[in-house]
């Protein structure tokens, strides 16, 4: 075994993130590490890198003890890592940032062309020389970022890569190119751990796996030899019934109408209807424009021609505020940097849309909103030490989940999604499926972006494809297939 | 903050029985080691640990600490103002003037009852809001960084008070100052179960209020919201420009607040160049207390106590009969040690 | 001695009350010093000073022979003898409000246009002095005054830029209170080079190069403070020195002055804190004497402060304590 | 990013033809406003826009410019430094005692050749470097923020400056201050062809050098990214602490070097009270030429030129005969208004 982590634990105050987990990676194994929001996956590598220390356990790298003290000792003996949030620098540019750390100097100054070469040359490999080396992070997509933190660990030529969610923003095509690049790299001996909430996925790219549940091993084995039912079994303790889970809904009138509707930079005028009781999707490739037009109808992103008519209101100048008193929400893709105050917490995050539910002449009643609150996590199953809790100590999957509980707190009308189940276990992206399904059954319209065909053709009633920045017309989900969507996607960019 | 209850919670686990002890203690810990150092140092004397000490040590902290409460609404929101001392300033001066023109033209009975002064120092604090207003307009307005526009305040503001008052001290005639002027801020206080100075209840009237104001009320939420991460303040709805405006412009009455007392403090008096400097000291209070430059965090209570540290500090070198220099330098080290103290005691970086 | 005072905070019985020798006059000095809760204050003669200083200069620049020192004298005001005539104009001198002055942007309209550079522009000590200063302009008839102060008072380096700036300003002539006898000799002869005369006025400069110096005896400030705290204490008791700021020539002068004379004059006078320093403006040096005032309260009888700004703090610091009575 | 192109191009249809020198020009566009509305006011005299005056400006701003590029780094790297003025005071105290130490010890030529002085300003820049890795060291080491760290060292460091002096000012003796002493800040320099003082030589070699370091360096590379976000550059092995340490140290060389020149500028003296609010005027200077609070940004040329636009402002007003008050005023506007340009011109927020 190239890497072995014997008996790890970790606590924070009083959670238990693990609880004396072990696993091992071989060279030329790629090995999927599989569990529900908050069961330690994250913990679990951050310790691997160095970002965090232990309370107890081993770690064996080559035959070798190995307890890196910080990412520096990791890094040099040969640890990469993708992280899950996004670790860039926003100010500097692509080729620093993927440089970072691994720089080649001479004499202390920066080989300017060796960098020029190996960016482009990881940039090459992923297929997207269409991202500028020089570039600010600050002026990039989400996917697009997500891209550049895949290309550092490929200049890093590591001997174990961690992948934490690396697709999570990533479209088919990307993920397809990434999966395409990491086979190549385990077959070159490398050992690979590859954490994922997309089953299908990890059975394309890993050979083996390990479940954690609540911070201690569920399951391991050999993917080939396990059915997918007995994998969730383990890793939600139940089994789950259906994914997609379709309500009794019909459409009814027009809520939310896109007229040529233009926003600043690169997209083009969009028509859309969205209908009371109806789940649109729009499906597209990373930079699209799929979150500018949401951004747009939600008065974040300027407009420069068309109109957004909202339902029984008179069309005024659209700020989120006037968004949200005409019953529209809006989750946004970026939970880091837009989504959520990580400083605050769950419960101002939760309720910060609608704070006036629980207050009388401007001040709040807190034993009233906690109560709320506290109901609101118990439905999404967030997993923290409770409502006071800070957003920051969450894992990735439940600070969505609490972008999303705001949402539900608002008593939306209209909901805006973009890639919502982003980060969010199966067991739990079932429930997320069937909160959508129930509040179009209530009457209410969804607007989803997401990057995850299946999801929108699971969940859909319509779906609309966008293609550097021109959106198709909307059709029924059943039209639509897998390939059909790509291609349209595509087409335009191609 | 609202994760204090799972945060001493662990803490409780942590220390065993002596748990709530420190829970209620803590916040004062570097406080309550300036105070004993100092006690100690001055044991032969034993003038710094009296209550006509303590008294005075409370009327020398009002005007920062009024100042300070403004301060950290606007840190909290993630914003400064640099121009605090300025309009402290700018208050004496146009209260002290104001004061001039009213009482003259005043019948007797209300001269000596001060209405002239009572209306010149309501207009005063309402000068410090109008100061903060444009700040906060400025800001929202803009859009330049709150360090620049109020870096630009702070001349300007110094600026008119240097020209309204004729670039000198402006005094207001003894017999316009009424008799009850002069125990706002006495360190003994009549009548006398008032235990601390009117001002220096003035200022604890205050920091509760605004910290009432900041943990239930919405605007309150608002600024935390928005001092934490602005995108998610706007994207749920805040309208942000406004909540700068309100922030700063409230902030500014309780500058303004500190200006008219820091007149009272002055025996009556506008100086043009008095509060030079105290930005720096209301800024350090309220990081001392546990505020933060990039917004999102702070505290009543913390800037408060970080006030009576510094205000200790000073009072007690004096005490302790410490040269200049080295009052500097144990200051210093005692700023820097109190605040690793407090790190330390909260659990980490 | 400090013996049979009441103890700090006691009900009723206030400490005894406190002589306060204080240096230079400002309204609510000259009120205090009425109601004699001041003792004595050391005045000097900022009207003539300005006077002189400008006239000095055009003198020069008219090739008249000038003196090299001129005295513009101190004089200490008591309470008994602040109403006579001659005393009662130092103490309420004539000053300028902010219009008065040439500018530089306009063109020249004198024959001679002289810079005058104080050490600040808010002391009411040189509100008096820029008004002597164009009381002179007047009378020649001849020359016009650029009044320019630093921004900050007491910073040597702002005072330096001055002087630069007027000599890229190209005036006739420059009159100066320098901040440091030594940090602008440079500067000055800088100007001197550029064919610019110099006089300074208030405190010394080391330069040969200058064309007069025109002050009060700062040091002899100090002996008369001194002697009259010595003898209004009859010679024994505490005494405190509030000094002003670090490195100030004129306010060192009067506290060495005071100091020494304690020393040899005075030997039952017992110094018991002469380290705290007032610092800029009157609130820093309320602050300050506030806390002197509470550490020796009842143990201390009387207190000199060696400039206007730190004698107004201690006035209003002992006064808050009760350490002061309105007349006796 | 593909949508970056268009981007670009709009950028450039907006500016049309005049483009390059709008590039060109663009970040000095303030610093020129500025001389132009003051060549107007003294259009009489003219005496401002004269060469002598440009280089008495120069001469002005070598001070401030010089420990403005140590700020320039630390506030990239996301820090900042209050104890910069106080620094600049320690340096002066300690060189202008080091030569009243070493010359006399000195034989006669040496003395003439001003050896001490030169021994004595080394040290004096070392001795800043030194104030500058103790500050980086208790922010890296004691995790405190540097705010409060260097509130610290402002402290401390002036207190030291002033016990060293004891409490008074240093002179140097006329016979140990060599020839060339007064010429490296004199307006017009000897010889001729320099142009300008060799001491604004030494700051634009300076800046030039960490322009340089800045932008094509490994170390400024890290600097930039951990000024832009911490937990990225530990994540991606820069050694965080070490970085710290090393930017204050480099950027305590800068401000040894200040406080050297200030000692020049003030003809050899050591002043424990001089360069108080520095601080305050060169994080103006950095933020005035684009620098951020939090960290990240900021550029060698923005920095020179906030330093330039704040020294042609207090000379300007001088020229222009503008009492103080007035000034004040003008100069809050002013301040304000270029950087509202600055920010229209890079296109908003
Ligand atoms: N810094 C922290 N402070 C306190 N608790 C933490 C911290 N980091 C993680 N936790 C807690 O540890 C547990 C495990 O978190 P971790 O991030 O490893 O989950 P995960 O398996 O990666 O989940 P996800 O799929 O949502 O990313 C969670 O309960 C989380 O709340
Ligand atoms: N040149 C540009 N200048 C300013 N903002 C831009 C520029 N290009 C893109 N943006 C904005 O940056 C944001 C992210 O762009 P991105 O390329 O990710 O498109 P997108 O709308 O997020 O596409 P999708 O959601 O389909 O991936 C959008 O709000 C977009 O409007
Ligand atoms: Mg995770
Ligand atoms: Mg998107």
């Amino acid at each position: 075994m190239l890497l072995e982590m014997r008996d790890v634990s970790k606590s924070f105050g009083a959670t238990r993130a693990l609880d004396g987990v072990s696993l091992a990676v071989a060279a030329g194994e790629t090995r999927a590490l599989i569990g529900e929001n908050g069961a330690g996956k994250s913990t679990l590598m951050k310790i691997l890198s160095g970002a965090i220390r232990p309370d107890s356990g081993s770690l064996w790298l080559g035959g070798e003890p190995f307890a890196p003290r910080g990412p520096r000792e990791a890094r040099r003996k040969g640890v990469a890592m993708i992280y899950q949030e996004l670790a860039l620098a926003p100010d500097l540019t692509v080729e620093a940032n993927v440089m970072l750390g691994q720089e080649q100097t001479r004499l202390g100054f920066i080989r300017r062309r060796d960098h020029q070469r190996a960016v482009a040359q990881a940039l090459g490999l992923l297929e997207h020389p269409d991202i500028h080396p020089r570039a600010k992070i600050r002026d990039l997509g989400l996917g697009a970022r997500q891209v550049v933190e895949i290309a550092r660990a490929l200049v890093a030529q590591a001997r174990v890569l961690v992948l934490d969610e690396p697709t999570s923003t990533l479209t088919s095509r990307d993920a397809e190119r990434l999966f395409t690049i990491v086979d190549r790299l385990r077959e070159r001996g490398m050992a690979i751990i590859y954490i994922s909430h997309f089953l299908e996925e990890t059975r394309r790219i890993a050979q083996t796996y390990t479940v954690l549940r609540d911070g201690r091993t569920a399951a391991h084995g050999t993917l080939a030899e396990t059915s997918e039912r007995a994998i969730i079994t383990a890793m939600v303790g139940r089994a789950l019934s259906e994914l997609f889970p379709r309500t009794p809904r019909a459409p009814g009138t027009p809520v939310l109408e896109l007229s040529e509707l233009a926003p600043r930079h690169g997209n083009r005028p969009a028509n859309l209807t969205l209908r009371r009781g109806e789940v649109l999707g729009l499906a597209g490739l990373v930079g699209a424009g799929r979150t500018t037009l949401l951004r747009a109808i939600y008065g974040l992103h300027p407009v420069v021609a068309g109109t957004v008519r909202v339902a029984a209101f008179p069309d005024r100048a659209a700020s989120p505020r006037a968004r949200i008193a005409q019953g529209i929400g809006f989750a946004s893709e970026d939970r880091k940097g837009e989504g959520l105050a990580l400083d605050l917490s769950i419960e101002d995050n939760a309720t910060l849309s609608a704070l006036e539910r629980h207050s009388r002449l401007g001040f709040l009643n807190l034993s009233d909103r906690r109560r709320a609150v506290a109901g609101l996590m118990e439905s999404l199953r967030i997993k923290a030490r409770g409502p006071r809790d800070r957003a920051a100590n969450l894992s990735g999957g439940n600070q969505q989940k609490v972008a999303l509980a705001r949402l539900l707190h608002q008593q939306a009308d209209v909901f805006l999604l973009d890639e919502p189940t982003r980060g969010i276990d199966v067991g739990s992206k079932a429930e997320i499926y069937a909160m959508i399904g129930r509040q179009a059954a209530q009457g209410r319209a969804v607007l989803m972006v997401s990057s995850y065909l299946p999801e929108l053709l699971g969940v859909c009633d319509r779906i609309a494809v966008m293609s550097r920045g021109l959106l198709s017309e909307a059709r029924p989900a059943a039209d639509w297939t897998e390939h059909s969507i790509m291609e349209v996607a595509t087409r335009g960019a191609g | 903050m609202s994760d204090l209850a799972p945060f001493a919670a662990r803490q409780r686990g942590l220390r065993g029985t002596l748990g709530w002890i420190w829970t209620v203690l803590g916040p004062f810990l570097g406080l309550i080691l300036i105070t004993v150092l100092f006690a100690w140092m001055t044991r032969e004397t034993g003038s710094f640990l009296t209550l006509y000490n303590w008294r005075t040590i409370a009327v020398q902290t009002v005007v920062v600490g009024t100042a300070a409460l403004g301060m950290t609404a606007i840190m909290i929101a993630g914003a400064i103002d640099l121009s605090v001392g300025s309009t402290v300033a700018l208050v004496t001066v146009v209260v002290a003037m104001l004061v001039k023109r009213i009482d003259p033209a005043l019948p007797g009975d209300l001269r000596s009852a001060g209405l002239a002064l009572v209306v010149a120092m309501v207009l005063g604090v309402l000068v410090g809001g109008l100061c903060g207003a444009i700040n906060g307009s400025l800001v929202a307005g803009l859009r330049v960084v709150p360090f620049i526009v109020t870096l630009g305040s702070y001349k300007v503001y110094r600026g008119l008070a240097k020209w309204l008052a004729s670039s000198t001290t402006v005094y207001v005639p003894a017999e316009s100052k009424a008799w009850w002027l002069s125990r706002i801020l006495a360190p003994e206080p009549e009548p006398r179960w008032l235990m601390i100075a009117p001002g220096a209840w003035a200022l604890v009237a205050l920091a509760a209020a605004l910290a009432i104001v900041l943990r239930y009320s919405l605007f309150g939420r608002h600024v935390y919201a928005v001092g934490s991460n602005e995108s998610t303040a706007r994207l749920c709805g805040v309208n942000v420009p406004k909540l700068k405006i309100l922030v700063y412009a409230l902030a500014g009455l309780a500058t303004g607040l500190a200006g008219v007392l820091q007149f009272i403090y002055m025996s009556a008096t506008g100086d043009p160049t008095t509060a030079d400097g105290l930005e720096l000291k209301v800024i350090a209070a309220v990081v001392i207390g546990g505020g933060s430059l990039s917004g999102g965090e702070g505290s009543v209570l913390g800037t408060l106590i970080g006030c009576l540290i510094m205000s200790v500090l000073d009072n007690g070198c004096v005490h302790a009969g410490i040269p200049n220099p080295t009052q500097d330098v144990i200051i210093g080290v005692i700023i820097v040690a109190a605040v690793t103290l407090d790190r330390i005691r909260r659990g980490g970086s | 001695g400090g013996d049979g005072a009441a103890p700090a905070g006691a009900a009723g019985t206030g400490p005894r009350p406190v002589v306060l020798i204080g240096f230079d006059a400002s309204e609510p000095l000259t009120s205090a010093l009425r109601a004699s809760k001041i003792q004595g204050l050391v005045v000097q003669n900022p009207l003539a000073m300005g006077e002189l200083s400008v006239k000095t200069m055009v003198a020069h620049l008219e090739k008249q022979p000038v003196e090299a020192r001129i005295s513009t004298g101190e004089t200490l005001v008591t309470p008994e003898n602040m109403n006579e005539p001659a005393i009662d104009r130092l103490i309420h001198p004539p000053q300028v409000e902010n219009s008065g002055g040439a500018s530089l942007s306009g063109a020249k309209t004198k024959k001679w246009r002289v810079m005058v550079i104080p050490k600040g522009t808010t002391h009411e000590f040189w509100k008096t002095i820029h008004a002597g200063a164009l009381k002179a302009a007047e009378e020649l008839g001849n020359v016009e005054i650029v009044w320019q102060g630093p921004q900050k008072e007491d910073d040597r380096v702002l005072q330096i830029q001055l002087v630069q700036s007027a000599i890229a300003a190209r005036v006739d002539g420059i009159v100066l209170a320098p901040l440091d006898a030594k940090a602008l000799v440079e500067a000055v002869e800088a100007a001197v080079a550029k064919g610019i005369p110099v006089v300074v006025f208030d405190s010394a400069l080391e330069t040969t190069r200058s064309v007069s110096y025109i002050a009060t005896n700062n040091y002899n400030g100090g002996v008369l403070a001194a002697r009259r705290l010595g003898e209004t204490l009859g010679g024994k008791g505490k005494v405190i020195l509030l000094r002003y700021a670090v490195g100030s020539e004129s306010t060192e002068q009067r506290e060495k002055g005071f100091t020494d004379t304690l020393a040899k004059e005075f030997p039952g006078l017992e110094l018991i804190s002469d380290t705290e320093y007032a610092g800029p403006t009157s609130d820093s040096a309320q602050q300050r004497a506030q806390s002197l005032a509470t550490r020796y309260r009842g143990k201390v009888d009387g207190v000199f402060c060696p400039n206007e700004s730190s004698t107004d703090g201690m006035l209003r610091a002992l006064e808050g304590a009760g350490m002061i009575g309105a007349g006796k």
